[in-house]
């Protein structure tokens, strides 16, 4: 009898999980449906949103999931992107789904790199340590230029039609689409990552890894992994960029794009792949709105906008929202 | 019956101060030593020697007939040596099922898998069941560790290190801390711990010593001075010396 | 050999450059457990006072020194009352997103008024010109920064060890229940030593101002480089971010000059190397 | 009679509806940022030439919408561009700062139907991508290849080069190489330096332990080129007699008051100085000067707007404000006109702008101000740098 409640119970969260996985697959697609709409004529800003996302993303899982401090995280970015790049460009690979998958795979190949370095410090030398392998990853790329273009950029993407029918037009639908679907795909499988023994793991790490040693597990061989997983996503997110712009440059590798992502991630609420896509998307509207009103003077307004959010919402704006529906439900019971 | 854990010979040294000198025992399955002395004996020196936090100057420990003396602290948790903390560590967001959960995937393998919610795996969820109801948790099973009496969390650490089917248990203190009122539940869990688990307890309260030990090793400055059994431990002149005093009317008393 | 001198010399000079302009994070960072990223901005904030005062008021260097420091202070107080005194004890990512918006807005504010270029800080003519050291000549001013780095290390050393203050300041940041207990005001310690620290950096803004030009994007176009110095040093030690900064500083002058196009690599392996092997920093004092 | 009157009137309606169309011209540039001061010159350039021209073309409006790229970012700039094209619905995209945001909007042009009039980004490939670009500004290959020739006439045969290590920097040395070399003079170094160098004096040291008698440098205008030239003068090597060459962006007219007495004496190859003497520039220099609020902040990238809305303007009179592409940079192909930077015309060839290039010296004027003194002209110069690409 015992057993069975207990069955029910597992059965009853395990089918709570599930059930927000679908209703946040359901939120990214109204969403996106609604961006479709609303801005059809912005398909592009969109389409680099979505990239953002899966940066941003990736972050939340070693820094919201893992405790990792990183401000460096475009190196796995970046990586996807030139890896993207220079397989359609050097080696002729222009389908669109193979180019995200050299992304992945070159994001991947970056997320173990970092890790193996990042992980050798704590707190603030870690984050100086992410921060000398962004500018090691930058200056690397400007270096091989015969590669990467250098700081002219690697021009000459020409990535195929989708499944060889939808090309990548000047309105950019299909680059939207594709980056949708993609991040609709990801957003479930990290949703079910950190759910899963895995992820619980890496929370556990995040916590207290002496606790985790105690049980037998190997702190840095997970986190290394999470970083493994995360310079996937990333990477995913880079190849989105270079499929969409046609055009990958230094800029994806740089210091600047690991700041925002972070402050991106912070600003939404860090642990939690919701906050993760709240933050992405408050702050590139609120960018791109207050950059198109007045060119000159934007920065002051979004650096408002990040001491307004530390002051009213300390947990982050998906966090406190979150954490004020929490409360309201608890006083209901 | 042959050993499940041995140390002979360990020595470690701080800057000239021999804190752990030449420590030996032995302990084969289902016994019940207790490690004692007084502050400063060198008791956490001496677990961190044991667990793998720290390297002895020289000596061995072995698990299981195995020279684990160069295995770092995972590799002997994954050889069976298991401990408990003095203050507790658990993750507090995490309910108990979940943290014993984790304990057993972890124990199995199965920690690092990425896809599948632990939660709807029967099998798990049946031990995670019947572990936490030995240890009267069950109802508290789904609520997260923060909301939860400190007596119980104790428990809970216990319900972990179990859950990773340890053949040496290394309790510090289990009860450090808990309300005496809750103490009792803690006796009845250390009472019912498997027969043919070798535990070596860590403890200042000598009441819970000497009605769980039944074999005392008392620890002086850096040396085992007192090998034997609890009664005669409170006879020892040198023990009495070195620590009881006061405690040595208790102990007789009992 | 006249060219390792040539080099150690440059190597020097750049290091208390570096010393001087990121001192003040380290009192930030170590003693008040806050990641300043604004701490450019606070350094430029007294480039431009300094600039102003010496340009357009006509102020002599001194003078200008003087007010930029005293300027600089007054313009934080308030930002410290409303804005720093929230995040005191918060955690680290909390802080980077609240200094990176008041750095934000000093950028835009400082674009908006004084405008997108460059602006410079008139150098007495005592400071002006170059000096002969025999095998080369080097600017004064370069002089006057290593000596301005030197009493600025002691009298910081001086501060934090020696005074009444510094054992107060030590106990806040260690215990501040305990230190509150004993009757320290840790809200009074704290906002002086927030003004310290804006302080120097006003005066390394300054006596920097010849190496780090003022511009707008000096609070972010430098930020990584204090950043890394005073995480290299130690975050809280003074010997540590004075060993860090020559030990960083001869490092990028040797590699500048015997490798210049991978000059960038040089620096950076060096902080990865020096941070594995010192994980807490020179000598630091990080929990 | 009243119905015939009504539709008389409706017809006069409708038609001056169909011809006074707004034409909306995109300006991609970095208006924030640490170049923020480049597009504010870009933004001067464009109004001056509005304020002096009208901001009408026959019966259309013009109308200028401007979005902001702060540091080189192709994807950002690619976005704007499509969203300037779609939303928007500009003719006319123009700006450009950076090579690598230029060249991620060329694949859009042929599409989009819409002419690229780049008014700065100075890489010579850029024009190679789209038959659509029109370019107005520069290339590195444009002003560094007559310095060459100075350098060799000054008397020196050994030279060091010294460049920042990014594109721009490398066509600067590669062009004054392939100048020097063809006059028969050596390139003794070549050194390449990390954009982010504060600290120029090991570099100074470099250039004394090389035994070169000059040195040619390219840096990116703004804060290291102040660091550069004041280490040059500091390092004892201007008194050491050693001769100094270098394109204008380095003594560009916004960064002479903090250069200050550094600078005096250097020269440099450019395609345009503020006090080049002519009426065309008086009036460029006054209308501009009024457009950007503090004088001292001109420099070269607001003539290069200039003549980029010059080129624009007559694109929307041979297209009387329709939308055809190709007619409109067919009809600027060959077009001649007398800039502020003296005489130009668009190379049919390359669509890139042929000028005079100017050997110019930092002088100080009477009322103390520091101004870049024309000394030789170079004429009709073209962009080299594009077949040395091919």
């Amino acid at each position: 009898m015992a057993t069975m409640n207990e069955a029910a119970t597992a059965l009853a969260a395990g089918r709570r999980g599930l059930g927000r996985d679908l209703a946040g697959l359901a939120v990214i697609l109204v969403l996106a449906a609604i961006g479709y709409l609303l801005f059809p004529n912005n398909l592009a800003l969109l389409t680099r949103i979505t990239a953002i996302a899966l940066l941003v993303l990736s972050l939340d899982l070693v820094t919201g999931y893992c405790g990792v401090a990183t401000l460096g995280h475009a190196a796995l970015f970046g990586s996807g992107a030139y890896a993207a790049g220079i397989a359609a460009v050097h080696f002729g690979i222009t389908d669109p789904l193979l180019m995200v998958a050299a992304g992945i795979l070159g994001g991947a190949l970056a997320g173990l790199a970092c890790g193996i370095v990042i992980l050798r410090a704590h707190g603030l030398p870690q984050l100086v340590l992410s921060i000398a392998l962004i500018h090691l990853f930058h200056e690397f790329a400007n270096k091989a230029s015969s590669w990467t273009g250098g700081s002219d950029g690697l021009a000459g993407i020409a990535p195929d039609p989708l499944i060889g029918l939808f090309a990548f037009d000047l309105w950019g639908r299909t680059a939207y689409v594709f980056g949708v679907v993609l991040l609709a795909i990801v957003f479930v499988l990290l949703r079910l990552v950190v759910r899963s023994p895995f992820g619980m793991l890496c929370r556990g790490i995040k916590e207290d890894p002496i606790r985790i040693r105690a049980m037998g597990a190997s702190p840095t061989i997970a986190l290394l992994k999470m970083y493994v997983i995360s310079g996937a996503v990333a990477g995913a997110g880079g190849a989105l960029n270079a499929v969409s712009t046609q055009v990958v440059a230094l800029d994806s590798l740089s210091f600047t794009l690991s700041a925002e992502s972070l402050v991106m991630l912070v600003l939404g609420g860090t642990g939690s792949l919701f906050g993760a896509l709240t933050g992405t998307i408050v702050f590139m509207f609120f960018e791109d709105l207050v950059s198109a009103a007045n060119p000159f003077h934007w920065l002051t307004m979004v650096g408002a906008l990040l001491i307004a959010v530390v002051l009213f919402t300390p947990k982050g704006l998906y966090g406190t929202v979150a954490a004020i529906l929490a409360r309201r439900r608890g006083a209901g019971r | 019956m042959s050993a499940i854990f041995e140390v002979r010979n360990l020595k470690r040294s701080f800057g000239g101060l021999a804190v752990t000198n030449d420590v030996s025992l032995s302990m084969a399955p289902g016994d019940r030593v207790a490690l004692i002395g007084p502050n400063g004996a060198g008791k956490t020196t001496f677990v961190n020697l044991v667990t793998g936090n720290l390297k002895p100057d020289a000596g061995e420990v072995r698990i299981g007939g195995e020279t684990v003396t160069n295995v770092d602290a995972i590799g002997r948790v994954r050889r069976g040596l298991v401990r408990s903390f003095q203050v507790t560590r658990l993750f507090q967001d995490m309910t108990p099922a979940e943290h014993v959960a984790l304990a057993i995937l972890q124990r199995d393998g199965r920690a690092g898998r990425l896809f599948g919610n632990f939660l709807a795996m029967s099998g798990v969820m049946a031990e995670v069941g019947s572990l936490l109801g030995k240890l009267g948790l069950r109802d508290l099973a789904h609520r997260p560790v923060r909301e939860i009496a400190y007596g119980q969390q104790r428990l809970l650490e216990i319900a972990v290190a179990l859950a990773l089917k340890p053949r040496v248990l290394l309790l510090d203190e289990p009860a450090a801390g808990v309300p005496q009122s809750d103490t009792g539940r803690i006796e009845q869990a250390l009472a019912d711990l498997p027969d043919d688990l070798a535990v070596l307890m860590i403890e200042h309260d000598m009441d819970l010593v000497f009605r769980f030990a039944k074999r005392v090793i008392v620890l002086a400055a850096g040396t085992v001075i007192f090998d034997g059994s609890p009664a005669d431990a409170t006879k020892d002149p040198r023990v009495r010396e070195a620590y009881l005093g006061s405690y040595a009317d208790a102990g007789s008393a009992a | 050999m006249q060219t390792i001198f040539s080099i150690a010399v440059d190597a020097l000079a750049y290091g208390m450059v570096l010393f001087v302009i990121s001192i003040g994070l380290s009192v930030t960072l170590g003693l008040m457990r806050v990641v300043n990223l604004a701490h450019g901005a606070f350094a430029m904030i007294g480039g431009y006072i300094a600039s102003y005062a010496a340009r357009d008021l006509g102020l002599g260097y001194g003078a200008a020194v003087l007010i930029a420091v005293f300027g600089t202070i007054v313009i934080a107080i308030p930002i410290e009352r409303l804005l720093y005194r929230r995040i005191y004890g918060q955690p680290e990512l909390t802080q980077v997103l609240m200094t990176i918006g008041i750095t934000f807005c000093i950028i835009g504010i400082a674009n908006y008024v004084f405008g997108p270029t460059l602006k410079t800080i008139p150098l007495p003519p005592s400071l002006e010109g170059s000096a002969d050291l025999g095998f080369r000549s080097i600017a004064v001013h370069r002089i006057f920064a290593i000596v301005c780095g030197l009493a600025v290390a002691g009298a910081l050393w001086f501060a934090i060890e020696k005074t009444a203050f510094g054992v107060k300041l030590r106990a806040a940041v260690d215990n501040a229940a305990m230190a509150a207990a004993l009757g320290v005001r840790t809200e009074v310690v704290y906002a002086v030593s927030f003004a310290v620290a804006v302080g120097l950096a006003a005066f390394g803004g300054v006596v920097g101002a010849e190496l780090l030009p003022v511009e707008p994007y000096y609070a972010l176009r430098y930020m990584v480089t204090f950043l890394v110095v005073v995480s290299v040093g130690g975050a809280g030690s003074i010997p540590g971010a004075l060993a860090a900064c020559l030990l960083l500083g001869g490092i990028d002058t040797t590699g500048r000059y015997l490798m210049p196009e991978f000059g960038e690599f040089f620096f950076y392996l060096a902080v990865i190397a020096i941070v594995c092997v010192f994980p807490r920093g020179l000598a630091g004092r990080m929990k | 009679m009243k119905r015939i009157i009504l539709a008389a009137l409706a017809a006069l309606a409708t038609s001056v509806a169909a011809q006074a169309d707004t034409i909306k011209v995109g300006v991609v540039g970095p208006f924030s940022g640490p170049f923020a001061l480049q597009g504010k010159n870009f933004k001067a350039g464009i109004d001056a030439y509005m304020a002096v021209n009208g901001a009408k073309v026959g019966d259309d409006d013009i109308e200028i919408i401007y979005r902001d790229v702060p540091q080189a970012d192709p994807a950002q700039s690619k976005a704007l561009a499509q969203e300037l094209v779609v939303k928007e619905g500009v003719q006319y995209l123009a700006g450009f700062y950076f090579t690598p945001d230029a060249m991620a909007v060329t694949p859009l042009l042929e599409q989009a139907n819409v002419p690229l009039v780049i008014m700065n980004a100075a890489t010579s490939a850029i024009v190679t991508k789209s038959p659509l670009v029109v370019r107005t500004s520069f290339t590195l290959w444009q002003t560094s290849t007559p310095i060459a020739k100075v350098a060799k006439d000054a008397g020196v045969s050994k030279i060091i080069s010294v460049v920042s290590d990014y594109g721009p920097g490398v066509d600067a040395e590669n062009a004054f190489k392939a100048g020097f070399e063809a006059v028969g003079g050596e390139i003794v170094e070549a050194i390449r330096m990390p954009l982010s160098t504060n600290d120029f004096s090991p570099i100074m040291q470099r250039i004394k332990d090389s035994g070169a008698e000059g040195v040619f440098a390219f840096l990116p205008s703004g804060p290291t080129t102040l660091g550069f030239v004041k280490a040059f003068d500091e390092n004892g090597l201007k008194d050491g007699g050693i001769k100094f060459f270098a394109p204008g962006d380095l003594t560009q007219e916004s960064d002479l008051p903090a250069l200050g007495d550094a600078a005096l004496g250097l020269q440099t190859t450019f395609h345009y100085a503020v006090s080049h003497d002519s009426p065309e520039n008086k009036a460029f220099v006054e209308a501009a000067a009024k457009a950007i609020g503090n004088p001292a902040e001109l420099s070269f990238p607001a003539v290069g707007a200039y003549d980029g809305m010059h080129v624009i303007y007559k694109m929307i009179e041979a297209t009387s404000g329709e939308q055809d592409a190709q007619k409109a940079v067919d009809a600027v192909k060959g077009l001649s006109w007398t800039s502020p930077r003296g005489p130009v015309s668009i190379d049919p060839e390359s669509r890139h702008i042929t000028q005079n290039i100017y050997l110019r010296e930092v002088a100080k004027a009477d009322d103390g101000t520091y101004y870049n003194k024309e000394i030789q002209t170079f004429e009709k110069q073209g962009d080299p740098g594009l077949a040395a690409v091919k």
